[in-house]
């Protein structure tokens, strides 16, 4: 992959207008949290999305990583505009679609589609599959040269089932099979972007290759843009162009998938990454040994009153005194790879 | 062998329904010696937690139909007494559960849960098994451990209720820990504090360990032994370095290609095992894998009918397939290869 | 090989189908229904309840014309100083299966036919008001949520507050015997309707109100949207489906209660206006005239034919959970 | 048969007899003077109104009441015909009366005591007559002090010529000048002499006064509607503890004195009355021997009857009186096409008589079947039957055809017939009626009512009735004294009806019927009234204005150990007053 | 992450933010049923004279109904009635009593139109029979129910199971007036083992009160037991299901322990919440049994304020089962943020 992304600058200036299908500046999404005995007030807010920037080009893969809580369906659902973000702007084909009301956002919703995490309860049991994947159809009024059973079966072969499933019910199709019937439904307006929530982690092992390589090839096919979420890095690298990595409602690094892996600059990163379990057992003298890796203490905090200026600050072993007291800007260190650190890790390798 | 702890000799755990006959385990024998870990991997529902369950006398009550040995330092298990086996739970032999939240009673205190345990086997007071309690939880990390225990567990976090849930296994120092899918639900990072931590403990104790798990990952970083399942048959079983270097059988190849890893250079293209997992009910005839084999045209037939015994492929490391030897050695090396390099060529769905 | 387009042969199990343990081919086209009437069809238990359930609505429609007049007077069965029929047993001939009424000689059978519809209708329509204002508002309230589900919430708090049964007992004494443009049985059944159904809707708004609160958050009322769907979709397309198996359920479990409630009343004295039979109405007369204790078949019968339907009712809505329900199953 | 006509050996106590069926409708049973043992009544309900002696209306009640209040009159305590009669109780003598019958002097015994000791004077019977006039504390009771009585002033009488009560004496609780003693109506020249003065003659006064309302009530015990709670007694008997609809106590009245109550006894040392019992439990219990006294005197149930009926030595000791009540139907006047004589005669003929006495419980508790508007032992009453009601008791189905005809309905009409809802034996009849009409042509519909709302929102509106087409009403009376004028004012005179509570419920204002009604007033003769009220009855009938069912019978059983009992006819139960324990 | 509830005391700012709602919820019903009786009948065509013509003897004059009319207050407007009627409960009325005026202290739910009596106090006493019969009945089906539901749960399919299944359908599909007065019949008349179903105050004697109570008890009990032997059953299966048994089971705690520690103690909780609104719910099951016993209690003081058309007691009893239903409730709520610490709002 060549082509570099466009990451947004603070000022969310980006190199032009066409270069990004989507652009994400400063998307913030905090749910209040309400208490009180008769009138309920506002006594905190949930930060589950909190000043983020990115901004993604046609054809191209972002992968959000990051732990549980994170924010990452939030900010997908912020970009499908399932949510109504609290602050920011999301621009899609150059149009400002952030407050879009639901009646102006329906026609886009063409062009913007959502695959879910769970394949089981993603698609409706009491719909047939040439319902769940003709709604979108029916729903848009979009015209169809053959009539929408053709179309749907069409759909149906693209993404590797059977036609003649037309008639049955998502209770008779296994995990995998499910998840293709949801891509089908994404797929059934043909849309520009496509944000996946965690499309895999719910598939057992041997299946999750599976549905990968087909949105792989979908994407090849029909020039789709991916925003992938998901929290196995090694799936995110696989399949994204360029990866932002989240920690507690922002993004701590934004690099390009090879960029970011041969050299994490994040301290949470880095972490992240030692963590992985990796398939390939490690021996000295035939007895096994542990895996060097960087331990990080402790949970994530809690989103509801997250730590002051990096968010990080309370976990990370490189921690000094400025991290506590001023938040990091998301900067490009080198071009291409920006990193909200004080102490960025692996400096050297990128002066190389 | 000089110190097997644990001697397992072709368990069938069989189930009868209305709908037929489960086997969910179905001839599997390994053993188990005192600090060592065995891996088990295998899809969902392969019969792995069915296995441990075997281990433990918690099948006692269902009408599950076993046969075979299980040897716990030299005591037959199965056909013993439940009240025997009841008290060997716990004092001897422990198990940790995948789902930490529900695996513990929602309206018991943690320090509560785990003194219970301790009681029952332990002439002791009600005091010091709360000592007990709050020593244990320190001993696995939870900070303040005197006033943790006192919360319930909804009020701990996933990583602190896998915590509390293995010192509540180890409060009475038992010899045979089984852990099945103790990371499943957890975060990398998390996953890696638990791994660690069961890596320690081990070291302390000196017990034998059995992960069970579908990581390939978890299961590389701690196993000296790896047992495969599938269908509740014993596809692979090994040592780890055996298992993951030289794998003997095409589905441990499949899982191993499927898979996209975060410690290799990222292929291009996943290699996926088609098909989903089969039906224990209705298993396929023969080799349980073979409908979704690619190697099973190539023995002229047999694995549709007839069930492959387990042959050591290296010394020490069983497969159960009706490759030869060379036949192995060839697919194989063809399947690293085409994994290494992996085409960007377009795959149409011809190919399949 | 390696194909990513995998195509799952046509034999191929879902998992599901595996844990359910039921075969490929069975469950081949078939959908959630039907699937639940296999499960239910094995439910020997309330098969029965079901048939004995079709057997008196069937009894309730037809059975009118096939027994004879229930007003007929019969007083040359009834001994003229006691008042209580001839015969052994409440008078029971082969003219008279079940026997006679006392003071009056009318034929049980023919009342026990007839009342089968009043009492059938009553619980039917009552039902079927409750079901429908809940699932309404439950289902608005747990879909649109915030200040609405706040309303609907108290006030089906409100509804449950009030003693359904002194309330019932007590409306029905004060309004008069023709209001609000009608008059006789047709305003009583009305009225007993409208109580019963009325205060017992907030039952069913809980459960549905609950149901869609779950179903909600499932990602498919999420993919809906994503695709564009509006509110109504949402609610009559999406989640109604879902609701159907709790919608059923609860039904067949409201009708008993429903029937046992308009036998109170009518033991209370405020049901169906006679000379029309209703079932409660018969217990009544046999306690309220006294002669239930001389002649003990005058409220066995009716009391039986209310705990006959009850309890078919009951196994049948039973065995329906157990068959909607996969959980149950397992 | 047996109404308490005559053949009766008359005679103060009556004489003894041995145990037998209807014993003790002619007889007393067990005479004694054994002192001791706990009485216990027991009733369905709870006290029908009131317990308070001015604010109650029923038999029952007026029975009860002797126990603790002595009006200035009473009925004789003795079985047979004498129980008819009115005798002097707290007075000496009937009312003397003068002034062109305007007024009624009566003297008072000396020395009768309240329980407390204090001497019972005019004034404390002044008193009572008083706080009738306060309908809203005392609504219950009769009405006839405020109406018979002589207006407080000018103003008051205009107002009561138009139907109001402006100027009107208030009643004690509103004008509590001069002593709280404002009625100059009644007079209380001394301490035991008490004049009425009348605004027109009214024969009957005596029996006006033979209501409990003339009992003394004393002024500075009176505690308004809470007197009900505990009314100082004048009987034999005060109250311990009542709680209502639950349970009253009685207990001997230290100062009660025999000599001065000659139609009372004081025998059991306690009286204990239980109220909501189930009714097929007081029953029970009456068999049992747990209670003795069932309180309503309207008979047994339905399976006590069959075991009192079917048993001889039951059967002996029961005794089956008319009790006073007709049950009767009324056929509206004023209902199309009822307001046509020849369709009311056509339900006259098509009703089924022996399916309406069924109904009703059968010849023992319901009643014999009535062919007259006044049950027998209304004095003066006489036997006839205008439509075949006794002797084609099935209906004659032609002759009521043949009615229809000449009403211009020849295949019948529909109108709706009213019952009280809560009263199983109407709900019955109603149907019988509708079954039996059926068989004309007639369509009849049900229109059940609450007897709580019945006389006052729905039988007994006229309004409504007209604008529901309700020709028929189920209804019975009692009249409150056995005369032609107390049994038939209310129900069958013009001026008695009235736009809401009317009990004229079939609307008759016959010009006969209402002429000889007035001369009740001041024919003093009593031969003379009674021939009025066979008259009335006959015209009442020609009319075919009622509808009669039956006069009711109740079937009463006593308990072996009850001593002193005899029915009492003008109450057609018991006579609480005497009854003693073995 | 942790979720420590962040108020101090979650479970008292609970209880008065329920506390309050309870008010607000009780004047709602306060006022619909107020509605209700005084509007509803009016609305369909009765008038203030008719109503008030109810309360007064055989031959009403004109006169005499409008001094009732008067008395009773019948000729306010009914916002006017209305506010009496509140006012009373908080603060209290005086009554023309007739000698004097009488004080109904609060809470004061006026007079009974037909008795002149007030209200409160005849409720009052027959709180007693009621709540006798109510908690006799509650501990009879409360321990029988959950017992049978154990059991059967725990011998699911025996022959047990099935009997006690059929018994507890039995009991949901029987009228309770038909069941109690075939208990009457067998048992108090004709092999009189309870003879007198009566009332005796615990107090007095309570032997009597016990044996007394008995048929009544075990008539009302029959229908819950039933239904809360299914609930138990139903309950305990789910629980046994669960991980948290397993994980008990892996401890190698004795089955008792499991059983009843671990399984029983989760079962019972959504039990509590179903027991607490049957004993709010309870006055409508005491009606029939008390009419059906002829037990003096709040269920019979209601029929018979209903048979009288008797507003205020009408009113009064109905707000009181209301406030016993949002009590229940209330309590049930509270408890459960007891027993289950998940839940904390
Ligand atoms: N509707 C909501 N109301 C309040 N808080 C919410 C809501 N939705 C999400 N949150 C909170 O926002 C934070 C981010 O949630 P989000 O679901 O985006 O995380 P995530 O990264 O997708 O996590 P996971 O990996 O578990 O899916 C969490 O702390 C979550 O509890
Ligand atoms: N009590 C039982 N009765 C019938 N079948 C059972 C029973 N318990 C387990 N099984 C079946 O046995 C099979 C193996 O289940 P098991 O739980 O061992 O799978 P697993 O390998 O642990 O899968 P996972 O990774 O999903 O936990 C499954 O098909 C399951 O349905
Ligand atoms: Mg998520
Ligand atoms: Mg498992």
């Amino acid at each position: 992959m060549s082509t570099p992304v466009s990451t947004a600058g603070t000022a969310g200036a980006i190199g032009g207008a066409g270069d990004a299908l989507l652009e994400v500046t400063g998307l913030t999404k905090h749910f209040p949290i309400t208490r009180g005995i008769i009138f309920r007030q506002k006594v905190g807010a949930v930060q589950a999305v909190d000043q983020v920037d990115f901004s993604v080009a046609p054809g191209q893969t972002l992968g959000l990583v990051g732990e549980s809580g994170c924010g990452k369906t939030t900010t997908g659902r912020l970009l499908t505009r399932l949510l109504e973000p609290t602050g920011g702007r999301i621009m899609f084909e150059g149009r400002d679609i952030t407050h879009l009301s639901m009646g102006k956002m329906r026609p886009l919703r063409r062009d913007i589609q959502m695959i879910f995490q769970d394949p089981y309860s993603s698609l409706n049991p009491r719909h047939t599959v040439g319902g769940i994947v003709g709604a979108p159809l029916r729903l848009q009024k979009v015209k169809t040269e053959k009539g929408i059973k053709a179309t749907v079966q069409e759909l149906l072969e693209l993404v590797g089932l059977n036609p003649e499933h037309y008639n049955r019910y998502p209770h008779e199709f296994s995990g995998g099979q499910r998840q293709r019937i949801g891509i089908a439904r994404t797929l059934a307006l043909r849309p520009k972007l496509i944000v996946a929530d965690e499309p895999v982690s719910a598939l057992d092992v041997s299946i999750q290759a599976q549905v990968i390589n087909l949105l792989e090839d979908l994407q090849n096919e029909l020039g789709l843009t991916y925003v992938v979420i998901a929290h196995d890095l090694s799936v995110v690298r696989h399949i994204s162009d360029h990866v932002a990595v989240m920690y507690l409602g922002k993004i701590v690094e934004l690099a390009g998938r090879d960029q970011l892996y041969a050299a994490p600059r994040h301290p949470y990163t880095v972490a992240l990454m030692s963590a992985v379990p990796v398939p390939a057992p490690v021996r000295v003298d035939g007895r096994r040994q542990r895996r060097e890796r960087i331990r990080l203490s402790g949970d994530v905090p809690s989103p509801l009153n997250p730590p002051p200026a990096c968010r990080f600050h309370t976990r990370c072993w490189k921690a000094q005194e400025v991290c506590r007291t001023q938040e990091p800007p998301l900067t490009e260190l080198i071009p291409g790879h920006r990193v909200a650190c004080h102490f960025p890790e692996n400096t050297a390798a990128s002066a190389e | 062998m000089p110190d097997t702890l644990l001697d397992v000799a072709d368990l069938r755990i069989h189930f009868p329904t209305s709908d037929g006959l489960v086997k969910a385990v179905d001839g599997i024998s390994f053993s188990l010696e005192r600090g060592q870990t065995l891996g088990i991997v295998g899809e969902s529902g392969s019969g792995k937690s069915v296995t441990s369950l075997g281990i433990m006398g918690l099948h006692h009550g269902t009408n599950a139909q076993i046969t075979g040995h299980i040897k716990l330092d030299g005591e037959e298990l199965v056909g013993a007494t439940p009240g025997r086996v009841r008290e060997l739970r716990g004092s001897k032999m422990a198990m940790i559960f995948q789902d930490p939240l529900s695996s513990l009673h929602p309206y018991y205190t943690i320090g509560a849960q785990i003194a219970e345990a301790y009681l029952v086997h332990n002439q002791v007071g009600k005091k010091v098994a709360h000592k007990h309690a709050i020593d244990l939880l320190g001993r696995v990390g939870i900070p303040q451990p005197a006033s943790r225990a006192d919360d319930y567990p909804h009020q701990f976090s996933g990583g602190m209720r896998q915590r509390a849930m293995i010192a509540m296994a180890l409060s009475c120092d038992p010899e045979l820990l089984i852990a099945d899918e103790p990371t499943t639900a957890l975060d990398v990072t998390v996953q890696a504090q638990i791994l660690d931590l069961i890596w320690d403990l081990q070291q302390e104790y000196h017990s034998a360990v059995i992960i069970i798990t579908h990581d390939l990952g978890v299961v590389a970083e701690l196993s000296d032994d790896i047992l495969v399942m599938y269908a509740g048959r014993m596809a692979e079983y090994g040592s780890a370095e055996d298992t993951f270097d030289q794998p003997g059988h095409p589905y441990t190849w499949g899982l191993l290609a499927s898979m996209p890893r975060i410690d290799e250079a990222r292929l291009e293209r996943l290699v996926p095992i088609k098909g989903t997992p089969p039906s224990l009910i209705n298993v396929p005839s023969g080799c349980a894998f073979h409908p979704r084999c690619r190697y099973a045209g190539f023995t002229g037939g047999r694995s549709q009918t007839e069930v492959p015994e387990l042959r050591e492929v290296s010394p020490g490391h069983l497969a159960a397939c009706h490759l030869t030897g060379d036949q192995r050695r060839k697919f194989r090396t063809e399947l690293v290869l085409e994994e290494t390099e992996a085409s960007t060529a377009r795959m149409t769905q011809g190919e399949a | 090989m390696a194909a990513p387009l995998d195509v799952a042969p046509s034999g191929d199990v879902a998992p599901e189908a595996m844990l359910s343990g039921i075969s490929a081919k069975a469950i081949e086209g078939r959908s959630l229904g039907q699937i639940a009437w296999l499960r239910l069809r094995r439910d020997k238990v309330a098969m029965a309840g079901g048939a004995v359930v079709i057997f008196l609505i069937l009894v309730a429609i037809f059975g009118p014309f096939l027994v004879q007049n229930p007003d007929i007077y019969h007083a040359n069965l009834i001994n003229p100083t006691l008042s209580r029929p001839n015969g052994p047993f409440g008078g029971i001939s082969v003219a008279h299966p079940f026997g006679v009424e006392p003071v009056t000689g009318r034929d049980v059978l023919s009342r026990i036919v007839n009342g089968a519809r009043v009492s059938l209708l009553i619980a039917f329509l009552a039902t079927a008001l409750a079901v429908s204002i809940g699932v309404v508002m439950g289902i608005i309230a747990g879909y649109v949520g915030g200040w609405v589900d706040g309303v609907i919430a108290r006030s089906m708090d409100v509804f449950l507050a009030f003693p359904l049964l002194v309330f019932a007992i007590a409306l029905v004494g004060v309004i008069p015997s023709s209001a609000f443009g009608l008059s006789g049985n047709s305003l009583r059944i009305g009225l007993l309707v409208f109580v019963i159904g009325f205060f017992a809707w907030p039952y069913m708004g809980r459960i549905i109100r609950g149901q869609t609160l779950s179903l909600r958050e499932r990602e498919f009322v999420d993919a809906a949207r994503s695709i564009g769907a509006r509110g109504p979709y949402i609610l009559f397309r999406e989640l109604l489906p879902n609701l159907v198996a709790p919608i059923l359920v609860y039904s067949t479990l409201l009708i008993p209660t429903n029937i046992l409630f308009e036998a109170a009343l009518s033991y209370l004295g405020v049901g169906i206006i006679p000379p029309t039979p209703s079932w409660g109405g018969m217990i009544s007369d046999a306690v309220n005239s006294g002669f239930y204790s001389i002649d003990p078949m005058y409220m066995i019968i009716p009391g039986l034919a209310i705990f006959i339907t009850v309890m078919a009712f009951n196994l049948f809505g039973d065995g329906l959970r157990d068959a909607l329900d996969p959980r149950s199953s397992r | 048969g047996g109404s308490g006509g005559s053949g009766g050996s008359g005679g103060g106590g009556g004489t003894a007899t041995k145990a037998s069926f209807n014993a003790g409708v002619t007889h007393v049973v067990n005479p004694s003077n054994h002192k001791g043992g706990t009485l216990n009544f027991a009733s369905s309900s709870g006290i029908p109104d009131s317990a308070d002696p001015g604010n109650t209306y029923y038999a029952q009640m007026w029975n009860l009441t002797r126990l603790y209040a002595m009006p200035l009159m009473t009925y004789a305590s003795c079985p047979g015909p004498c129980g008819l009669k009115v005798v002097p109780d707290l007075a000496t003598g009937p009312g003397v009366v003068s002034n062109n019958g305007l007024t009624w002097t009566y003297h008072i015994q000396p020395n009768v005591h309240f329980e407390d000791g204090t001497l019972v004077t005019s004034q404390d019977v002044k008193y009572a007559v008083e706080r009738t006039f306060d309908r809203s504390k005392f609504p219950l009771g009769p009405g006839y002090y405020p109406s018979l009585l002589a207006p407080q002033n000018a103003t008051c009488a205009k107002a009561m010529a138009a139907g109001k009560t402006t100027g009107c004496y208030p009643g004690p609780y509103v004008d509590r000048s001069k002593n709280l003693m404002g009625l100059n109506a009644v007079q209380t020249p001394n301490s035991t002499t008490v004049v009425f003065h009348l605004a027109k003659p009214f024969a009957d006064f005596n029996y006006v006064t033979a209501i409990p309302q003339s009992a003394p009530v004393p002024p500075n015990k009176d505690t308004g509607a809470n007197y009900q709670l505990h009314p100082i007694s004048t009987g034999p008997y005060m109250f311990q503890s009542y709680q209502i609809n639950k349970q009253l106590t009685m207990v001997p009245n230290p100062h009660w004195n025999p000599a001065t109550d000659p139609n009372a006894k004081q025998l059991p040392s306690k009286i204990v009355l239980t109220f909501n019992v189930n009714p097929n439990d007081v029953d029970n219990r009456l068999l049992a021997g747990d209670i003795q006294v069932d309180l309503p005197g309207t008979g047994v149930q339905a399976a006590a009857r069959t075991k009192i009926l079917t048993s001889n030595s039951l059967k002996a000791q029961s005794d089956n009186p008319v009790s006073g009540f007709e049950w009767f139907m009324t056929l509206n006047n004023k209902v199309p096409p009822m307001n046509n004589i020849h369709c009311r005669m056509a339900v006259e003929y098509a009703a089924n008589k022996t399916n309406n006495q069924t109904a009703y419980g059968g010849p023992y508790a319901g009643g014999t079947i009535g062919s007259t508007a006044a049950p027998p032992n209304v004095v003066g009453q006489k036997h006839f039957d205008l439509y075949e009601a006794t002797t084609k008791s099935q209906g004659d189905l032609t002759k009521a055809k043949q009615q229809l005809q000449a009403c211009g309905h020849p295949n019948g009409f529909s109108t709706g017939i009213t019952y009280r809802s809560d009263r199983p034996k109407e709900v019955s009849v109603a149907q019988a009626m509708q079954a039996a009409l059926a068989r004309v042509g007639i369509k009849l519909t049900l229109h059940g009512f609450p007897t709580a709302s019945y006389t006052s929102n729905f039988a007994g509106v006229p309004n409504y009735v007209h604008s529901h087409d309700l020709g028929i009403t189920v209804y019975g009376w009692a009249p409150d004294w056995p005369d032609g004028y107390g049994e038939f004012y209310y129900i069958a005179d013009g001026a008695a009806i009235s736009p809401v509570g009317n009990t004229n419920l079939g609307e008759l204002n016959d010009p006969l019927v209402n002429s000889l009604l007035g001369k009740f007033a001041t024919e003093n003769s009593a031969t003379v009234r009674n021939s009025y009220t066979s008259q009335i009855d006959m015209q009442i009938m020609k009319d075919a204005a009622f509808l009669p069912i039956v006069y009711a019978k109740a079937l009463l059983y006593r308990p072996s150990n009850l001593t002193n009992v005899y029915v009492q006819p003008f109450y057609g139960m018991y006579n609480y007053a005497v009854l003693g324990l073995k | 992450m942790t979720a420590r509830a962040p108020a101090p005391h979650p479970v008292i700012t609970f209880i008065v933010r329920r506390l309050i709602a309870t008010v607000f919820l009780l004047i709602v019903v306060s006022m619909i049923t107020f509605a209700i009786f005084f509007l509803l009948p009016r609305l369909a065509g009765q008038t203030t004279r008719g109503l008030a013509s109810q309360y007064i003897g055989r031959n009403p004059t004109p006169a005499a109904v409008h001094a009732i009319e008067q008395q009773l207050g019948l000729d306010a407007p009914l916002p006017v009635q209305y506010g009496r009627f509140l006012r009373g409960i908080v603060l209290g009325e005086h009554f023309n009593a007739g000698t004097s005026k009488a004080y109904c202290p609060p809470p004061c739910f006026g007079y009974s139109f037909k008795n002149q009596q007030p209200v409160w106090p005849m409720m009052v006493s027959g709180l007693p029979v009621t709540i006798s019969l109510a908690a006799g009945a509650a501990i009879l089906w409360l321990v029988g129910g959950v017992a049978i539901g154990v059991i059967s749960a725990l011998r699911r399919g025996t022959l047990f199971d099935r009997f006690s299944m059929g018994v507890a359908l039995a009991g949901v599909s029987l009228p309770i007036f038909f069941t109690g007065l075939i208990a009457l019949e067998l048992f108090s008349y004709k092999w009189p083992i309870f003879p007198n179903v009566q009332f005796v105050p615990f107090t007095q004697n309570p032997l009597l009160w016990a044996r007394n109570l008995v048929l009544p008890w075990i008539v009302l009990a029959f229908l819950y037991a039933a239904l809360y032997a299914r609930l138990t059953r139903a309950g305990m299966l789910e629980t046994m299901s669960e991980d948290y048994i397993r994980t008990a089971r892996a401890k190698g705690l004795p089955e008792r322990t499991v059983i009843f520690k671990h399984g029983l103690r989760a079962a019972l909780t959504p039990i509590v919440t179903i027991f607490g609104m049957d004993i709010g719910l309870l006055l409508g099951g005491a009606i029939l049994t008390e009419v059906t016993f002829s037990l003096h209690g709040l269920g019979l003081f209601t029929v018979e304020a209903i048979q009288n058309q008797d507003l205020p007691e009408i009113l009064g009893v109905t707000l009181l089962a209301a406030f016993f239903i949002v009590i229940a409730n209330l309590v049930v709520d509270v408890l459960y943020a007891v027993v289950d610490p998940r839940v904390r709002r």
